[in-house]
């Protein structure tokens, strides 16, 4: 029975990336003239080459994180939608470590994974102290925190470690030790993933092999009964808030470390709200974020390559991952069809009995 | 003429449990017709299907002889079907005439006429007996009063078919003797009734047909007056149940539980517990009976660290613990079933192996340091799944997935087996079927005779007289009776004092407590 | 090809670059593709790279952003040519010869505003106040938007040393009603112009000039000629506009490189001189602005040329100096 | 300084805060309307990009600011009904379907107006037409105030309006009774007969058309063209502006409020030199700030109550 409805699932995953495929492909058909071509750039770009297989890496490396940081306060069944701010925090934080401390190689970039993690905690804290000290929305105190983080963080840049010698908004360059190094000579593949993969194991374990994380996820599911069962929800709410702003504050540092080496943001990247989206793909699981961060980032990428190829505009590509993410998630989407089977399947058992 | 045909009911839910298997069931017009079962049994089920919330995977429905396709409650109420839930399905925040008119609300132009809304609400509670407050807020009423809400808004509504899922299991023996009254009105009047209740002696007083059924099937259909309790249990557990408990003599150790003076007043300001004192010791079940509403809730959560605020004092084995919280209290043995099980007793979204482990987890063998151990978990839960009958396929079901007096032994489950010095029991057994509710009972004085101290609080007189070793009452906070054997006490004699007609000096009870 | 770091319509710096292009195409018989690479950093790197995987015989770039990237990639390509506009490699990091920078000296086409706008202020003109207040509108507070500053106030200076300049930046490109609303901020306290730096959020300005019955200077292209058609009376409230001819530019190193004359392997600063900068000469500013004032105009226009006026550039200003430049006008 | 003072306390000053307020507000009704029935619309700020959108359309098209309007709220509506479907019918998180109809709406309207008019920027080559603003009779003569509280668009007097509107409309009629039994207990609702879908999809559409007004105002009020992602985070901050007022339309207006002053006064307080990062940042920070002091003095009430209480 179970084997049949995880099999089942799978058929209709594949079933509705099709049917959302099919529905871009129409789409193109309107905005271009050979959509047969776009189509398959959109399809098969990303592993058409080595080096847009590595940019396909690099582009889910981010996602992954706050995917992962999204997870955690979505389980504790918190509203915290303050990833991006804290990851643009955990950035500007990590500017801050890569100029200033000292440049001993390996242990910089270990400092300022962990000033970006402080950063993002620290950001996070905000709304996480609100909720459970007065139970203010965390929804609304969160979203403000994200725009303060930008404005904070353009100002921290801009009057203190601004590259006066650059013609826009950046920072000095890091140190090279400070640097996420390139693995690949040509191809700019950087250890990014590689973190991102091993926290995703980290947060599993976090979530459902400790003692911590089975207190957050009782209180996700439901906070009197944590409390009448003798778990501490205020500490919970704080804790699962701080935990997942360093794991988003780590998306930022990361980033920047690998991709720029330098503060470059002009404006937030929008990968805290890809987060949610990530964490809602993955049913909030760390390990399913993985593959929903690389759905995600395939079709970025595969749109890329396909307005690269094509000259197609970026924002039909929009249009297309809107769609595909709302039909993916749309449970009832081929429902009737797993109600027959598993009505079947259960009568069958009955008769057996 | 039949007022219902349900003929070869099957319902398989999503996860693929199939809670009816073919049942048959009729109910002819302006008959009392209970239908009985185990937990799990598909009572619910079945009468969900009737109401439209549930739609059937196969099997054919007539209504007064008239094939019938049911697929909302809508439909359901316009087929003259009205049913008041196992769980309360009532607006907190409304008021009692908002609730009994949502849906078919009296207009003014573009307003709601409230006025005619408490109008509606009056007049039906005199034509059907049922006195509500209609102006008032349905959020602080006792369940006595939501309950007739809830028959209310059916009646209302011109239901001339009433399901009633447990009706009684939170009511007074007095409030459950009006509510017979009203029904029995009401059946005389020509309204077909159907009545789910697990205590077989008010199925005996009030039906006349009652229905079995057992593991989702239809056991048979018999005049009430021609089966006994005995008959009816031995139909829906397939065994002998013993409806009396033995009960050997207490021994009585130290004094574990000393609560003196305790006042408290509620956010609102209302004053539900006054100067409250009596002693519980290791090896006894001391009872706490009294209508609902009457400052039992908030003595229990004020006792589990649930609520603050009170003044006064709380010792437990002699050291002062008002104003500590669960947290502490779960630590220091304290274990509570709690009065309602899907806020708090349960997380419905969370497995059963999680659930029964909700308090212990951070102990050995579930976790050492900071590691979790889920294989450990899963072991302990098959175990306990087996003890307390829990009806189940696996111990990652999701405890939402249960039926109602499932939930119930997973909760029990746990605070049975969490090792306590002092247990507090709010309703232990509401909702549970006869076999469960003989084996919970006899759980009862099993910990009560390895020397943990039991308070007993239940709504459910035959319950508290059968079980508790001594007796207080509680009326509008206060305590106003106290009785020490209970032998000779009848249920008639402890509703006097529950209703607050007769009541014992403050002194004497305070003496016999030796405080 | 050309790639943009962003999306077209802009109205000024994108759309002015994709114009040139398209000129380009139909003057020089060229084949050409515009791609346009978004908002998102992470993917100017790869897209640059694998354009050069392909075979496009001359790549454009834009901007300071792109600069570091095309610094790694074209080494890797030596047989691809590499233009980049508004802003320049550094060619000290060797093996930069395919590349050829066009850099456009804003600060002086500012610097003309900058006077224009201080002369009209106190000028008794209609829709004027005898208050010596002028606006400036950035989109952000940023070296590029920076230069221009620096270029209007030392402008403004010139003309009147007291002059009083009201800056808002409204942190986003993309935000009219803001821009509009600054705008009306600034007109309330005083100003009569502003000049419009501001990309897509400065449309809000020439709203709000209409909206107040005041001036506006608009910027990259010609504005009062691109609303014109849609709402003459806006246009009728654009003084001038600071040009900044991407369009030319770029057309021109088409241009000179199919001829083999282009100088690759060289920084190229378009400024007055060069038509690479200038106020717009259009009927409006004819009839709006006074002779006389058009004749100052001139005059340090050629100053400029002369090398008699040095205007400073933002770019490596450290931040207290332009923070010292900016204090001396505040209001 | 003088200019300063001059810019916060002119009649101009309080005028633009009406005015920075009104899109919020709608935004905030919006998100009102469909958290009463229990379902937080996260695709407020898509439904307003969209009527932006289409109310510059049909108003070129059409030549009539009206039908401009009419199209717009129309479009907020229709994606309103599509976010329900998706929500309702075929069960996607609302959470996920309303940041994809986001994405959807920012993509769409900028490929539409690229299709339409060859630009991807903005539509300002185009002629539409905006929706005229009312002097009112009276109060427009009394000095200060007419100032004030005369001579504003029409959606910005709508705005306000919808504000009694609203709040009558759920807390005096038998639908909103019904929406708000819906979001506080589905079941209950259903145990009467209440379709708790219907119910949903009314109050998804009725905040499609507050979105609609909200998004219609920019494009046809504030400014006169469509500019791409030209809502710039209003819908969201209408989503917090709600929070802070809990289930009122009052309190919505009132969180509306606070963060048109705090933008209002940012824009004026650029002048006197102030790091534009700063002064950007202080709506947020004003939101922060009064949603501790909200919520903390509502935590003090009620403990304040029992003291006394006991007290006695
Ligand atoms: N929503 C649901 N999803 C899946 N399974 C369910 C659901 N509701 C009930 N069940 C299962 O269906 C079976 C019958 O449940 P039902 O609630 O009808 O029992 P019941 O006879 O009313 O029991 P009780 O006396 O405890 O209320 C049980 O095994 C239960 O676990
Ligand atoms: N008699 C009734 N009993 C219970 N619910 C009803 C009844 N009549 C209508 N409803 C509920 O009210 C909702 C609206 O239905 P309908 O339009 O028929 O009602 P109404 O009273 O005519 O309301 P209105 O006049 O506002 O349209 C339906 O979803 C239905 O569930
Ligand atoms: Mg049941
Ligand atoms: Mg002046």
């Amino acid at each position: 029975m179970r084997n049949k409805m995880v099999l089942f699932e799978v058929v209709r995953t594949a079933l509705t990336i099709a049917i959302a495929l099919l529905l871009g492909y129409l789409i193109l058909i309107f905005a271009t003239d050979d959509p047969n071509t776009a189509f398959k750039w959109f399809i098969y770009g990303p592993i058409s080459r080595l080096r847009r297989f590595v940019e396909l890496l690099n582009r889910a490396t981010p996602l992954i994180f706050t995917g992962l940081a999204v997870s955690i306060v979505f389980q504790a069944e918190i509203f915290n939608i303050g990833a991006e701010g804290q990851l643009f925090f955990g950035a500007v934080a990590a500017t801050f470590a890569a100029l200033y401390f000292p440049q001993i190689p390996f242990l910089h970039v270990i400092i300022v994974l962990i000033f970006a993690m402080a950063a993002g905690g620290l950001w996070a804290a905000v709304p996480a102290y609100m909720k459970a000290k007065w139970n203010a929305s965390e929804l609304v105190s969160s979203l403000m925190m994200n725009y303060v983080a930008f404005y904070l963080g353009l100002y921290i840049i801009n009057y203190h470690m601004r590259d006066v010698n650059a013609g826009f908004l950046v920072s000095y360059k890091f140190p090279r030790t400070a640097w996420l190094p390139r693995l690949l000579r040509r191809y700019n593949l950087y250890p990014g993933i590689f973190i991102a993969l091993g926290f995703a194991i980290l947060v599993w374990f976090f979530l459902y092999r400790t003692k911590y994380g089975y207190e957050l996820r009782m209180v996700g599911k439901n906070k009197e009964f944590a409390r009448f069962s003798g778990i501490k929800v205020e500490n919970v709410i704080i804790y699962s808030q701080i935990i997942s702003g360093m794991v988003a504050g780590l998306a930022g540092a990361v980033e920047i470390m690998g991709l720029y080496k330098r503060f470059v943001w002009q404006m937030t990247p929008g990968y805290g709200f890809d987060g949610i989206i990530v964490a809602l793909l993955a049913r909030n699981n760390p390990l399913a974020v993985i593959p929903a961060a690389f759905l995600v980032a395939y079709m970025r990428t595969g749109a890329l390559i396909m307005g690269r190829m094509t000259g197609i505009a970026p924002e039909i590509v929009m249009m297309l991952q809107a769609i595909i993410i709302l039909l993916i998630t749309a449970e009832a989407f081929l429902s009737f069809w797993k109600k027959r089977i598993i009505e079947k399947a259960a009568m069958e058992q009955e008769e057996k009995k | 003429m039949k007022a219902i045909e349900m003929i070869d009911i099957v319902k398989v839910y999503p996860n693929g449990i199939v809670a009816n298997k073919g049942v048959n069931f009729e109910v002819e017009e302006g008959e009392i017709h209970a239908l009985v079962g185990e937990n799990g049994a598909g009572k619910t089920t079945l009468m969900k299907i009737l109401f439209g919330i549930e739609q059937p995977t196969s099997g054919e429905i007539r209504i007064f002889e008239k094939e019938v396709h049911i697929h909302s409650p809508h439909d359901a109420i316009a087929k003259g079907i009205g049913m008041v839930h196992q769980h309360f399905m009532l607006v907190p925040s409304f008021t009692v005439a908002e609730n009994i008119v949502l849906g078919m609300e009296p207009k003014k132009g573009f307003s709601i006429d409230m006025d005619e809304a408490v109008k509606i609400v009056e007049e039906a509670s005199k034509r059907y007996g049922l006195e509500v407050p209609p102006t008032e807020r349905v959020l602080d009423l006792p369940v006595g009063i939501k309950q007739r809400i809830e028959i209310l808004k059916a009646l209302v509504r011109g239901a001339k078919i009433l399901i009633l899922d447990e009706p009684t299991a939170v009511l007074t023996p007095q409030e459950t003797e009006e509510l017979f009254v009203a029904l029995k009105n009401l059946a005389k009047k020509g309204m077909t009734i159907i009545f789910i209740s697990h205590k077989l002696k008010e199925v005996k007083e009030i039906s006349d047909r009652v229905t079995v059924l057992r593991d989702g099937k239809t056991m048979g259909t018999f005049l009430t007056k021609d089966v006994s309790e005995e008959d009816i249990s031995r139909l829906m557990v397939g065994r002998d149940v013993e409806l009396v408990i033995e009960r050997p003599e207490p021994k009585p150790g130290k004094i574990v539980l000393e609560v003196k003076n305790l006042n408290y007043f509620r956010e609102d300001g209302v004053q539900v517990l006054k100067n409250v004192s009596f002693a519980l010791r290791e090896g006894e079940i001391l009872g706490v009976a009294g209508v609902e509403g009457n400052g039992q809730r908030e003595l229990v959560e004020i006792l589990t660290g649930l609520r603050f605020g009170a003044i006064g004092s709380v010792r437990l084995l002699g050291e002062e613990i008002l104003g500590y919280d669960a947290y502490t209290l779960r630590r220091k043995k304290i274990a509570h079933i709690p009065e309602d099980r899907v806020e708090k007793g349960a997380a419905l979204k969370a497995s059963i192996a999680e659930n029964l482990i909700s308090d212990r987890y951070y102990k050995e063998p579930f976790s050492k340091r900071l590691l979790l151990f889920p294989r450990k978990v899963i072991e302990y839960a098959k175990k306990a799944i087996k003890d307390f009958s829990i009806k189940t396929d696996s111990p990652l079901t999701p405890v939402g997935m249960l039926s109602g007096g499932n939930m119930q032994k997973v909760v029990v489950a746990r605070e049975f087996t969490a090792g306590a010095k002092l247990l507090i029991a709010d309703q232990p057994t509401r909702g549970i079927d006869v076999g469960s509710t003989e084996f919970v009972r006899k759980e009862l004085i099993k910990v009560r005779d390895e020397g943990v101290a039991v308070l007993l609080v239940s709504a459910d007189l035959q319950e508290i007289l059968q079980l508790s070793d001594r007796i207080i009452v509680m009326y509008k906070g206060e305590i106003v009776g106290y009785f020490d054997k209970n032998e000779g006490l009848t249920e008639e004699e402890l509703g006097y004092y529950m209703l607050g007609v007769k009541r014992h000096d403050e002194n004497k009870i305070k003496e016999a407590f030796a405080l | 090809a050309l790639l943009i770091n962003g999306t077209l319509g802009d109205k000024s710096f994108f759309d002015s670059a994709a114009r040139g292009i398209k000129m380009a195409e139909k003057d020089l018989g060229i084949k050409a593709t515009i791609i346009e690479m978004g908002y998102d950093q992470s993917a100017w790197r790869p897209t640059l790279e694998d354009i050069a995987d392909q075979d496009y015989d001359v790549i454009i770039v834009g901007t300071w952003q792109m600069q570091e990237i095309l610094e790694d990639v074209a080494p890797m390509y030596p047989e691809k040519k590499f233009i980049i506009f508004d802003t320049t490699v550094d060619y000290s990091k060797g093996d930069l010869d395919n590349v050829y920078s066009i850099l456009y000296k804003q600060n002086e086409g500012s610097f003309l505003a900058g006077a224009l706008a201080a002369m009209i202020t106190t000028s008794g003109m209609e829709k004027t106040n005898p208050q010596p207040i002028i606006g400036f509108l950035g989109g952000m507070d940023i070296p590029v938007i920076n230069d221009f500053l620096v270029g209007y106030i030392e402008g403004a200076k010139y003309i009147n040393p007291n002059i009083k300049v009201i800056i808002s930046y409204a942190g986003a490109f993309n935000d009219p009603a803001k821009g509009k609303e600054l705008v009306l901020a600034q007109y309330r306290q005083g100003a009569d112009i502003s000049f419009n730096v501001a990309g897509e959020t400065g449309i809000g300005l020439l709203e709000a000039a209409k909206e107040m019955d005041k001036w506006a200077i608009g910027v990259d292209s010609d504005q009062a000629l691109i609303v014109e058609e849609k709402d003459p009376d806006m246009a009728w409230h654009i003084v001038t506009s600071m040009m900044k001819n991407v369009d030319l530019s770029i057309y021109r190193a088409l241009k000179l490189t199919i001829e083999g004359k282009c100088p690759y392997g060289k920084a190229e600063a378009l400024g007055i001189a060069e038509k690479g900068i200038g106020l717009a000469d259009n009927k409006y500013y004819e009839k709006i602005v006074p002779k006389k004032f058009r004749d100052k105009i001139k005059e340090i226009e050629k100053l400029i040329l002369e090398g008699k006026i040095k205007v400073d550039t933002a770019f490596g200003m450290p931040r207290e100096k332009l923070d010292e430049l900016r204090n001396s006008v505040r209001p | 300084m003088n200019e300063l003072v001059h810019g916060i306390l002119s009649p101009q000053f309080f005028y633009s805060i009406l005015r920075v307020t009104t899109p919020i507000l709608f935004a905030a009704l919006a998100a009102l309307l469909s958290d009463v029935a229990g379902s937080t619309n996260i695709g407020i700020e898509g439904m307003m990009l969209m009527s932006a959108f289409w109310g510059v359309m049909v108003s070129a098209w059409t030549g009539s600011a009206w039908i401009g309007l009419l199209a717009g709220v129309t479009s907020s509506v229709l994606l309103s009904l599509a976010l329900a479907y998706f929500y309702l019918n075929l069960k996607t998180d609302l959470v996920l379907a309303g940041i994809a109809f986001n994405i959807f709406s920012s993509g769409a309207t900028v490929f539409l107006l690229y299709l339409f008019t060859g630009d991807k920027g903005s539509s300002s080559s185009l002629k539409s037409y905006v929706l005229p603003k009312i002097d009112i009779p009276l109060i427009k003569d009394i000095p200060v105030v007419g100032d004030i509280l005369s001579g504003h668009h029409v959606l910005t007097y709508i705005a306000f309006i919808s504000v009694f509107v609203v709040q009558y409309f759920i807390y005096k009629t038998p639908l909103g009774l019904r929406l708000r039994a819906v979001g506080e207990n589905p079941d209950a609702a259903q145990s009467v007969g209440i379709s708790v879908k219907k119910i949903r999809y009314i109050s998804m559409l009725l905040s499609g058309l507050m979105a609609g007004f909200g998004g219609a105002f920019l494009s046809m009020g504030y400014v006169s063209w469509f500019a791409r992602d030209m809502t710039n985070g209003r819908g969201f901050i209408g989503l917090a502006a709600q929070a802070l007022g809990g289930h009122s339309a009052f309190g919505s207006m009132w969180g509306s409020l606070l963060f048109g002053l705090a933008e209002a006064a940012s824009y004026t307080l650029q002048a006197i030199r102030i790091p534009s990062e700063f002064t950007n940042m202080l709506p947020f920070i004003f939101t922060i700030i009064a949603l501790a002091i909200y919520a903390r003095s509502k935590l003090l009430q009620i403990k304040k109550i029992k003291e006394e209480e006991k007290k006695a």
